[in-house]
């Protein structure tokens, strides 16, 4: 066997068993919406006002789903000793830990690029931004997959790690918000968001490269 | 050096796993200190001690999941992280390993993936640890016992040739023990080593068989 | 420049006092704390060797 | 190694062994803090008596001899954290460790004071105790980065695990550092009109740069006392059962 091939094995397996799991793994889904729809109920339904806000509303609601879905990242595969066995593989582990990330990302990412256009509707962003929506989308929920990853697997081996995780992670959030909210914004507002999504790729890219690292120094660290 | 063929039963076999000077100490209690042994193709180590004793810690060091405190440990002349160590390295700890919600086949069809090395195939595998037929059942529906033998399945098919094996003979029957057993001996006749710790009894006749025992150091 | 002017800070006082305030204030706990536990953790571990030597 | 020569090698060896860095602390703290109490009586008189007052901003620009000292000091004890994280995770220098988790609360103590003078300044200035101004916002931020290090440390049992943990929070953190300064930069640019800029002033006067620049080596002294300080209970609480405590237990008794 390859090295390919444990990476594809990898997010083969992740993904089946979201499959088999499949009512937990719409659970970030049901909550990206639900937090959506909370905004017009607590705000007002005044046109204006959420529509200059959809951008933010959108962006935040993504932010908070993918916190809600990392923890299962590790966690299931710390319980069953699963981890200790991935770390024990004769591959590189950053290679075998982006399987990983990517598999989360397919799982929890993914679908919201699919409901994310539909909500922005819902709360009248201009047809004109939709396209950015996208483009920040596809761009940088990978980017929250793999920031959180780095959170994830130094709170694993803590029985109550969730709030902590919020902490380390959302100050690591703060860039990606602000540039892909910031995009929406002056896409809605007839400008070009260029820069923006240069900057947001370039986070992406790097990241990529980068982050597998201090996961998998994590990693070897919460099976301690 | 020749190879002198004729005296080859009377030499000391070449050791492969030389662990030197290993100190290792948990929250300022020192567990053990200064331990050294090294292990030969074609040998047994059991550790032994009370519980606490640091066995559970010495196997963990050797999957290289703790670092020690001090000491070295290694592997045909390299150190852990630069040979070929975990490509010739198995492990089974307490839990499992295994995604009970995976089958039986789907489970180890990973376990391959992971590793470089080839041994068993999983047909084959399976009829060794006594489940075949139970490709298609989800892991949730297997005994503690069945799952136990499911572990040693991925240590055949990770085809390695050191096994680390931490209480391995715990929630198996009278017949899952000795079949655990001979697996073991089937392993170390073929020159291949296990590491294992145990509370129970071995019958491990006619076997190198290298006992350490870890008190509890104050 | 009398001292009630000085401290008056041109009407501003409340806000730079406070702030001077606060900052002496944290970084005095920050070297108070440490050394207080230090004395602490010096007296426990003493005590605990006094019980071990008996 | 053998870059590195002997000498100097020799020198890390013996400072990084835990009792001479303990009696090694314990000698240096009367020395730095009378060059920190120098520094101080000197930064404060310039800054708070002879220094003339600011023609827009009266007298309450003088937060700025705690304020911008405060705000430098919460990044250089980040980056100085992000180093000794380096050092700890590549040698295993326990030391590294050791200084990397005493640093961690006194640079949240001069994050806070950023924040909290920074706020005091802005009331009479903008009319408002808080105003999402980028400095004020990247300050906010870089204190949640500290208090993720210390709450991760607390949360971990296991001591040297929680230092390898924190080590790379912390590096990770540093990276994060400069995206988030320019990012909240932009932010602040998109959102609102141009702030009172506090720190671009093309040219501040000689009589106010001294005075501030004072301050700013006093800090730097006051962060190596409060260091020390720390770093010598971490130090005790790690090694409480080995021989140069006991050592040290019995020539106090």
């Amino acid at each position: 066997m390859s090295i390919s091939a444990a990476f594809f094995a990898i997010i083969r397996r992740d993904l089946l068993l979201a499959f088999r799991r499949r009512a937990e793994a719409a659970n970030p889904l049901f909550f990206f919406v639900l937090v959506v729809t909370l905004f017009p109920l607590a705000v007002g339904a005044q046109p204006h006002l959420l529509q200059s806000m959809a951008p933010g509303v959108i962006w935040v609601s993504a932010l908070l789903a993918a916190l809600l879905s990392l923890d299962a990242m590790f966690r299931s595969d710390f319980d069953d000793g699963s981890l200790e066995q991935l770390l024990l593989s004769p591959y590189p582990l950053t290679v075998l830990v982006l399987g990983k990330i990517i598999a989360h990302w397919l799982v929890t990412g993914l679908p919201l690029l699919l409901v994310a256009p539909l909500l922005a509707d819902f709360l009248g962003l201009p047809a004109q931004a939709m396209g950015t929506l996208w483009l920040t989308l596809i761009i940088a929920t990978p980017l929250l997959s793999l920031i959180g990853a780095v959170g994830v697997a130094l709170t694993v081996g803590l029985r109550r790690g969730g709030m902590i995780l919020s902490l380390l992670v959302l100050p690591l959030y703060v860039p990606v918000l602000i540039f892909a909210s910031g995009a929406v914004d002056r896409a809605a507002g007839g400008l070009a968001a260029d820069a923006q999504l240069d900057i947001l790729l370039a986070m992406l890219l790097a990241a990529l490269v980068l982050a597998p690292l201090p996961v998998s120094a994590a990693l070897k660290m919460s099976v301690n | 050096m020749q190879p002198d063929q004729s005296g080859i039963m009377q030499q000391p076999p070449q050791p492969v796993l030389v662990v030197n000077n290993l100190s290792c100490s948990r929250d300022d209690r020192l567990l053990f200190a200064e331990l050294s042994f090294s292990l030969a193709a074609g040998q047994v180590l059991l550790l032994e001690g009370d519980n606490g004793s640091g066995k559970t810690s010495l196997l963990r060091i050797l999957c290289g999941f703790r670092t020690a405190d001090d000491g070295e440990i290694r592997w045909r002349g390299q150190t852990l992280d630069s040979g070929s160590y975990y490509k010739e390295m198995a492990y089974v700890g307490h839990a499992d390993g295994a995604k009970k919600e995976l089958t039986v086949l789907e489970n180890l069809r990973f376990t391959q993936a992971l590793h470089s090395q080839s041994g068993y195939d999983i047909d084959q595998a399976l009829i060794k640890v006594e489940l075949a037929g139970f490709d298609d059942n989800s892991v949730q529906t297997l005994s503690a016992g069945q799952k136990r033998r499911l572990s040693l399945a991925r240590l055949l098919i990770a085809g390695a040739v050191l096994w680390i094996l931490d209480e391995p003979f715990t929630s198996l029957d009278r017949r899952g023990i000795a079949l655990t057993e001979a697996l073991i001996a089937a392993h170390v006749r073929q020159g291949g080593m296990v590491m294992l710790t145990s509370h129970h009894d071995l019958t491990l006749t006619g076997l190198p068989l290298q006992r350490i025992h870890l008190n509890s150091c104050q | 420049m009398t001292l009630r002017i000085f401290l008056e800070m041109g009407g501003y006082g409340f806000y730079v006092w406070t702030a001077y305030g606060v900052t002496l204030l944290v970084l005095l706990l920050n070297i108070l704390l440490p050394v207080v536990q230090r004395r602490q953790l010096l007296r426990q571990l003493s005590l605990r060797q006094k019980r071990g030597q008996r | 190694m053998s870059v590195i020569p002997a000498v100097v090698n020799r020198f890390f060896h013996q400072t990084a062994s835990p009792p001479y860095f303990y009696a090694l602390a314990e000698r240096l703290a009367p020395w730095l803090t009378g060059v920190f109490l120098l520094l101080l009586a000197a930064g404060l008189y310039g800054g708070l008596y002879l220094a003339p007052s600011d023609y827009q901003q009266g007298e309450s620009y003088r937060i700025i001899y705690i304020h911008v000292p405060a705000a430098w000091m919460s990044l250089f004890v980040y980056v100085l954290m992000a180093v000794m994280a380096g050092i700890a995770l590549v040698w295993r220098m326990k030391l590294a460790e050791v200084m990397l988790i005493a640093s961690a609360p006194i640079g949240a103590g001069f994050t806070f004071i950023a924040l909290v003078t920074g706020s005091l300044w802005g009331k009479p200035m903008w009319g408002a105790w808080w105003v999402w101004d980028a400095r004020l916002t990247f300050e906010l931020i870089l204190l949640f980065q500290y208090l993720g290090i210390v709450s991760l440390y607390g949360a971990i049992e296991d001591r040297r695990a929680a230092a390898r943990a924190v080590s790379i929070l912390a590096l990770v953190g540093v990276v994060n550092v400069p995206v988030i300064h320019y990012s909240v930069e932009w932010w602040s640019t998109l959102h609102q009109g141009p702030t009172i800029t506090k720190l671009d002033k093309p040219s501040i006067h000689v009589s106010m740069l001294i005075p501030l620049l004072l301050m700013a080596v006093a800090f730097k002294f006051y962060y190596l006392i409060a260091v020390l300080q720390n770093a010598r209970l971490e130090l005790l609480k790690r090694e409480a059962t080995s021989q140069w405590v006991k050592n040290l237990l019995e020539k106090t008794a």
